[in-house]
């Protein structure tokens, strides 16, 4: 006898435990309940409180973040891999549903990452957001994001991970779209879910196939199997095809959240949003989110699923490299930051595709840094001067000195100046695609590297050099905003540390740490394949820096003095490439017609077929009975003359009589279809019986 | 099937005539005095065919309550409602076709399977009437319970019948009916 | 127990609402508050009686028909008074007579044109018995009265309280009420499926007689399958049944009756009708189709998968045109209902699993966005969505309550309705053995995109009607937020989207051990 | 003599009845053909009762019962009629469609 507390409570395994942990691992679902409990208490409660929830929202980052270190700590020092799961409910006697939590190196790296970037947004937002409508709301929904970012990291297996997935979806679309009052606000929201959905298709059927194939969501078993070529467990229908195919569907997925050309087109929408919101989904959550998927899963792809990799790194390489550019011709300095992410996010992608594992996290969590710090930026800026433009900004060193200098220091970071941290994380990557071959990507990626370098100097030239011309009187921000940008510029200069190469001068090698790569490699899966040379290969070195040098060189040339127009400038820099880039190789409009054919066309085709095909079928039939009821009617009782005459009098007025006639009130017609009924049931038994 | 060399088939044939035309009268007739006293006569003929049937009781309840009381009550209905007692061509509606068929078929149908299931059984009762007073055996003792029952539906209907056709009562809601 | 066995409590839960019904119809129709209580208390009973049984349910044995008795009842045709709940028909069960108490809290308050509460209470008392019956029903005949018995007060709610706008007939150039076209069109369109039903269910009886006594029981019937699927007309049969589940689902094709019986019913009608009603024949399609006639299950399934398929991406299609928020709802549930059926023509555990979680799930999210937009065009007396905008502005709850139950009908994980389509996708990867696995790759896939598709609508529902600035019209306009008796409607329901979604188990719980049972007794009177 | 002739002629009454009922226009006729279509039940519980012989006379109790039931329905019938008849002045069916939708 199993009554409902222990159905609920104990159908077959409830809780397991792999690996080793303590209590710290034990209790880590903390922080992935805590934003959820904020959400729910700032509804609650958030319109009472002085800053209208933002209290709660930061305390519960604080926690995340003071647990996150724990764990991270923990596991640095003792290599902890744990992972848990508790059974929500089972299919059969195979699948089982489980909310789980890893901590290992990737998980609690990224819960570092989150917590710090998180907390350090959380407080600028307090300062940011002040006065703003609807703040409570914003607050709730800004847990909610950390919250389904965290789940999403912390998955053990890929059911979880598409909840935490889509809920990150969830939570952009209510960010972006949070000054619905403007159509193009809720629209750039609807846009930036839309895209994820469709690569979500992606996500969804490729996580199925290799679920199913393997019998296991687990995303444990299901490595164990491809690293072993499904020798390992009973899983009979796994093999490279679905390997192959899950791993491509998967890394479609990734191509939306991670914003991979051509499915990036919502990220600078999504800028519509306020300004925190753009920094903690350029920094910590969402874009990460893909860049982490295809890690979390790597061995999939290092062992069977190698035959994806071609394609992955196509489309890396295209992303880093045209989103670029069209950073280059942005005049909202926000979006020249959006486009930067997509670009730097294709080397994240292009590393991790060529088998830099290590490479692309380590640039993942540098940029986390710089990327919010360039964004808290912008936003101090766009405080300052109440306009996104950079047309209308200019010389505002002179009126926002902490800002400007933070943002020197992102930029820098960004563009991959020694000794700040993008320098590293950006050489490991060309240090892969060098070892593994990749040498036209390498070119591609030192070019990028010269792109980037170029805009960032263009969107620093404009906004704080030259002379103002803006309205209003710029200021600088308050300490609940500028702390955070010194904080995170601190970050943006030493993150590179954890994972130095180290420099080789002859024999000796100095300052060479790799700490990162060892937490990262705490999985059972290592080695994990990529490269890491003994030291810093001073020639790549010298091609990236000269790149960036080159880039902010003819950068500073072209706009540090100020020109008439924004655009004539523009036009002057890059003649042929400007209309094409400024339209976005035209793919939002290819987007927007496919939409449109959808909504417009195609669903008033549907809609039309319902009312004219189908329901005109039903109706028919309808009409039909009540017709010939007449037709017998008139050909027996009126003769034939007659019923011909009324007959060609018009089916419409007839079978129009019959509408109302079916509903006459008359008893004996109720009674005259009770009959028919019964005869139809006589007819039956009849028939049925003598079989 | 019908064995004419016996009195009881004749006689029972007879009636089955009457009750069909009377029948007939019932359902077709223009005239409405006329189709009650259609009523009479099948009603009549029925209830000598369960002579014929030895059911002697229930004939002569046929006889009594619907013939003796129902009919009366019919009439007075006829009367009281001014229903046109002359030639009325007005007394069908126009669904005589269909109902036609419909009842026709109704009768094709069980005829059929009627005769499929029981055709051939013999009617043993015949010539050997039931006792009254088995039937009130049975009636008080098995059956009481429902026979209180029908008592309380008769009293029930009586009721009802004085509250609904009452005079002084208000025209209930004439209002809702539409109109 | 005494209460608990011998099908006692089961009775009650199905009966009681009919005494109910009785009692109100005997108390002066002027006596408002005391037939409402009458109704509530009726519920509030039935409601808490069904939470007993789950409460007592064996989970251990879910597979078991419980609390059952098998009483004579028509015995010249052999047709016994069998009822019984097992793990599928528990959680179906539960939803009916919860959301039955949430309908009459509901329109507590909220009573439409002609309003006349009294008759309205009965007609949903008695609609409650039919549902009820119906899921705890193990005999042919009795399930068919229960499955017919709902028709009629649905009928009389949708025409009597339902939309009196007038609505033009496309190709016949006819103009009528929109309530009595609907309510025509349901009635017969249901009748029209269900004739064929019932000759089904003859054959069944007919036919059983050469394996065994001719019998209308369930169970017996599904132990005779090997012998029914091997007779020659049992592809009919299995066709006449086909047609009245799937008019009932309804499935694509034969779903038209479905957007204007829910656009033209009242608030409560409609969600009676996408809670409860339309999983009638889902429900038929397990509890008898599928394990009565495996073979011809099988059969069928390509076909069911493909207009399952259809019904999504016609569903989220035909949403995408719509100019009224009730109808687009209504056709929302074509494609829901779609996903509910993929998951069933699989047959395979986590299709079943995902069919009757689906059904739950639906139930409660469609109910509940039902209930909302009820509530909505009760305020601003329009369903045009161009009229509407701004929402969210003017009643901030309401327009949180409609952002959120959108998000759960688009199938957001963490939420009731994501299970359903994810499991069926599931299922659909691998369907059962002598299934065509691309075509149900195929539709998989499509099914996948269909959700793309859900989500676009949905959003685009809420940019028109939450977001935005409210327009000119409604400036000056005093618009109450959530009054009190919405609230206690829809808490219930919105905690339960988030339970099931968090916590899957609450339904999977108890149907999965009754679908391995099932499935694995579908796949050996296969062999 | 067999069951079958007596079979038809009640199969043959109760049709007409059906007939009536569907076709006649006022409701006193109505209420006449309902009355046949019982008949011809009474005439079936007493033949089969005549044919099976079964125990305390079943089919003929049945019968009596039904003739009770049926004098219940005229009276209440018949006061309906009466009533409707004082309110609009007609005894015609067609005319009460107020169920009409």
């Amino acid at each position: 006898m199993t009554n409902l507390f222990l159905a609920l409570a104990s159908e077959g395994e409830k809780a397991v435990e792999f690996g080793s942990g303590g209590q710290l691992q034990e209790w880590a679902w903390l922080i992935l309940v805590a934003p959820f409990v904020a959400y729910v208490l700032i509804l609650a409660y958030g319109k009472k409180l002085k800053y209208e929830g933002g209290e709660i929202a930061v305390g519960m980052m604080a926690f995340v973040f003071g647990y996150g270190l724990l764990l991270w700590v923990d596991t640095i020092r003792n290599h902890t891999v744990f992972e848990k799961s508790i059974e929500i409910g089972r299919v059969g006697n195979g699948m089982v549903f489980e909310w789980g939590w890893v901590v290992d190196g990737l998980s609690s790296m990224m819960y570092f990452v989150v917590g710090t970037v998180g907390l350090l947004v959380f407080t600028y937002a307090l300062g940011y957001m002040k006065g703003e409508r609807r703040n409570t709301f914003f607050y709730a929904s800004f847990s909610l994001f950390a919250g389904a970012m965290l789940v999403l990291v912390a998955s053990a297996n890929l059911a979880q991970l598409i909840v935490g997935w889509e809920l990150v979806g969830v939570a952009s679309y209510l960010l972006i779209g949070h000054y619905w009052e403007d159509k193009a606000n809720s629209s750039a929201g609807m846009k930036a879910f839309f895209t994820n959905k469709v690569a979500d298709v992606g996500l969804i059927v490729g996580a199925l196939a290799l679920s199913v194939s393997v019998g296991s969501f687990r995303i444990k078993d299901i490595l164990e199997v491809a690293t072993t070529n499904g020798d390992s467990l009973n899983a009979p229908y796994f093999g490279s095809t679905v390997a192959v195919a899950g791993a491509l569907l998967l890394f479609f997925g990734a191509m939306g959240k991670s914003a991979q050309f051509p499915l990036h087109i919502w990220l600078p929408d999504a800028m519509a949003g306020p300004t925190p919101v753009s920094a903690l989904m350029h920094a910590a959550t969402m874009v990460t989110a893909g860049i982490y998927l295809m890690a979390r899963m790597f061995p999939l792809y290092q062992e069977m699923a190698t035959a994806a990799r071609p394609i992955m790194i196509a489309v890396g390489a295209a992303t880093l490299f045209l989103t670029g550019l069209i950073a280059l011709v942005q005049d909202d300095i926000k979006k020249v930051l959006a486009y930067s992410t997509v670009s730097q996010l294709g080397y994240m992608m292009v590393a991790i595709a060529a088998g830099g594992y290590t490479a692309a996290l380590f640039h993942l969590f540098t940029h986390a840094f710089f990327k919010a710090l360039l964004f808290l930026g912008a936003g101090s800026v766009i405080h300052g001067v109440h306009s996104n433009n950079m047309s209308d900004m200019g010389g505002l060193r002179k009126y926002m000195p902490r800002t400007f200098w933070t943002f020197i220091i992102g930029s820098g970071a960004l563009a991959g100046i020694i000794p700040l941290a993008g320098f590293f994380s950006k050489d490991e990557i060309l240090g892969t695609l060098d070892y593994e071959g990749y040498t036209a990507v390498l070119w591609i990626a030192i070019a990028g590297a010269f792109v980037t370098a170029f805009y960032m100097t263009r969107a620093v030239a404009l906004t704080f050099f030259g002379s103002y011309k803006g309205h209003g009187h710029p200021h600088e921000s308050e300490g609940l905003m500028t702390v955070p940008l010194m904080i995170l510029a601190g970050f943006s200069v030493v993150a590179g540390a954890v994972n130095m190469a180290g420099f080789k001068f002859g024999e000796t090698i100095v300052l060479r740490y790799t700490g990162f790569t060892e937490w990262l490699a705490t999985r059972d899966f290592s080695p994990l394949g990529d490269h890491h040379p003994e030291a810093l290969e001073w020639g790549l070195a010298l091609y990236g820096t000269a790149a960036a040098v080159g880039g902010i060189a003819i950068g500073w040339m072209l706009f540090s003095k100020d020109a008439e127009t924004q655009e004539a400038r523009d036009r002057l820099t890059i003649p042929v490439l400007y209309p094409i880039l400024r339209a976005k190789y035209y793919l939002d409009d290819v987007a927007l017609g496919l939409v449109g054919v959808i909504k417009g066309p195609a669903a008033r085709f549907v809609d039309w077929t319902n009312t004219y095909i189908f329901d005109t079928i039903v109706n028919s039939f309808g009409f039909a009975a009540g017709w010939l009821g007449k037709v017998v009617y008139n050909v027996a009782d009126q003769g034939i003359i007659d019923g011909i005459f009324n007959g060609s009098a018009g089916v419409a007025s007839v079978a129009g009589g019959w509408l109302r006639k079916i509903q006459t009130g008359k008893i004996q017609q109720y009674a005259g279809a009770l009959v028919i009924g019964a005869v139809a049931l006589v007819v039956g038994f009849v028939i049925f019986n003598s079989n | 099937m019908m064995d004419f060399t016996e009195p009881v088939t004749w006689v029972a044939s007879i009636l089955g005539l009457v009750i069909a035309i009377s029948g007939f009268i019932v359902v077709t007739s223009k005239n409405l005095i006329h189709a009650a006293l259609g009523l009479v006569g099948a009603l009549a003929g029925t209830a000598g065919l369960f002579l014929v049937l030895s059911a002697e009781f229930v004939a002569w309840v046929l006889v009594l309550v619907y013939i003796g009381a129902v009919l009366v009550l019919f009439l007075f209905g006829i009367m009281i409602t001014r229903a046109p007692v002359g030639y009325d061509v007005d007394l069908d509606n126009d669904r005589k076709v269909i109902a036609a068929v419909g009842a026709g078929s109704l009768f094709v149908l069980t005829s059929f399977a009627a005769l499929d299931s029981f055709g051939d059984t013999a009617l043993l009762g015949i010539g050997d009437p039931t006792s009254t007073g088995d039937l009130a055996d049975a009636l008080l003792g098995r059956f009481v319970l429902p026979f209180e029952l029908v008592s309380f539906v008769l009293l029930a209907a009586l009721i009802g019948g004085i509250t609904v056709a009452r005079k002084d009562a208000t025209p209930i809601a004439v209002g809702e009916t539409e109109e | 127990m005494e209460l608990l066995d011998n099908g006692t409590v089961l009775s009650l839960i199905t009966f009681l609402p009919l005494v109910g019904a009785l009692v109100v119809g005997l108390i002066p129709r002027a006596q408002e508050e005391a037939y409402k209580w009458a109704a509530l208390i009726t519920a509030l009973v039935v409601g808490v009686l069904s939470i007993v049984v789950a409460f007592v349910f064996d989970y251990g044995d879910s597979a078991k028909f419980q609390f059952g008795t098998d009483l004579s009842w028509i015995e010249s045709i052999g047709s016994n008074f069998h009822i019984g709940v097992d793990g599928i028909s528990l959680p179906m069960l539960v939803l009916s007579a919860v959301i039955t108490i949430l309908a009459i809290i509901y329109s507590w308050d909220h009573w439409e044109e002609p309003r006349n509460p009294k008759a309205f209470l009965i007609l949903m008392l008695l609609l409650e018995t039919g549902m009820n019956g119906t899921f705890v029903a193990l005999d042919l005949i009795l399930f068919f009265i229960f499955f017919e018995l709902v028709l009629l007060p649905m009928y009389f709610m949708i025409g009597i309280w339902g939309d009196k706008t007038p609505r033009t007939i496309a190709m016949f150039n006819l103009t009528t009420e929109t309530r009595l076209y609907a309510s025509i069109k349901f009635f017969l369109f249901t009748l029209f499926g269900s004739a064929f039903m019932l000759l089904s269910f003859l054959g069944l009886y007919f036919n059983s007689g050469d394996a065994g006594a001719r019998t209308f029981d369930i169970p017996k019937l599904i132990e005779m399958a090997p012998h029914l699927s091997a007779l020659p007309i049992a592809g009919w049969l299995f066709a006449g049944m086909f047609l009245g589940f799937a008019v009932k689902v309804p499935m694509w094709p034969f779903h038209t009756w479905l957007p204007d019986a829910h656009t033209a019913a009242p608030t409560v009608g409609s969600v009676l009708l996408a809670a409860i009603l339309l999983k009638l024949g889902s429900y038929g399609f397990i509890r008898i189709a599928l394990p009565i006639l495996p073979e011809q299950a099988m059969q069928w399934a390509p076909t069911i998968a493909i207009l399952a398929v259809i019904g999504i991406i016609y569903g989220s299609l035909a949403c995408l045109a719509q100019t009224d928020m009730k109808r687009l709802i209504a056709f929302s549930s074509v494609g829901h209902m779609g996903f509910v059926m993929l998951g069933i023509s699989t047959m395979t555990e986590a299709g079943i699993n995902a069919a009757i979680i689906g059904m739950v799930a639906h139930g409660v999210i469609t109910g509940m966005l039902f209930f909302v937009a009820g509530s909505m065009h009760h305020r601003y007396h329009t369903r045009d969505m161009a009229r509407l905008g701004g929402n969210a502005t003017l009643m901030p709850k309401m327009g949180f309550i409609l952002g959120f139950i959108a998000m759960a009908s688009l199938g957001l994980p963490g939420l009731a309705g994501f299970w359903g389509e994810f499991m069926a996708l599931l299922g659909a990867f691998r369907p059962a053995a002598g299934l065509p696995v691309g075509l149900f790759q195929t539709a998989m896939v499509i099914g996948a995109v269909g959700t793309v598709l859900t989500a676009g609508y949905l959003l685009w529902m809420l940019q028109k009607v939450n977001l935005g600035e409210p327009k000119d019209e409604w400036a000056g306009h005093e618009f109450h937020d959530v009054d009190r008796f919405e609230m206690a409607a829809w808490v219930p329901l919105l905690l339960a989207t988030v339970a099931i979604g968090v916590y899957p188990r609450l339904v999977l719980g108890s149907t999965n051990g009754a679908v391995k049972e099932l499935v694995s007794t579908i796949l050996e009177n296969l062999a | 003599m067999t069951l079958g002739p007596v079979l038809v002629l009640a199969a043959l009454l109760f049709s007409m009845g059906v007939y009536g009922v569907l076709a006649r226009r006022n409701a006193v006729t109505v209420l006449l053909a309902v009355e046949l279509m019982l008949n011809a039940v009474n005439i079936n519980l007493v033949a089969f009762q005549s044919a099976l012989q079964s125990p305390q006379g079943l089919g003929q109790i049945f019968a009596i019962f039904v003739i009770t039931v049926a004098a219940a329905e005229v009276g209440i019938g018949l006061a309906i009629v009466l009533l409707i008849f004082r309110n609009r002045r007609s005894a015609n069916l067609d005319d009460f469609a107020t169920m009409k939708g």
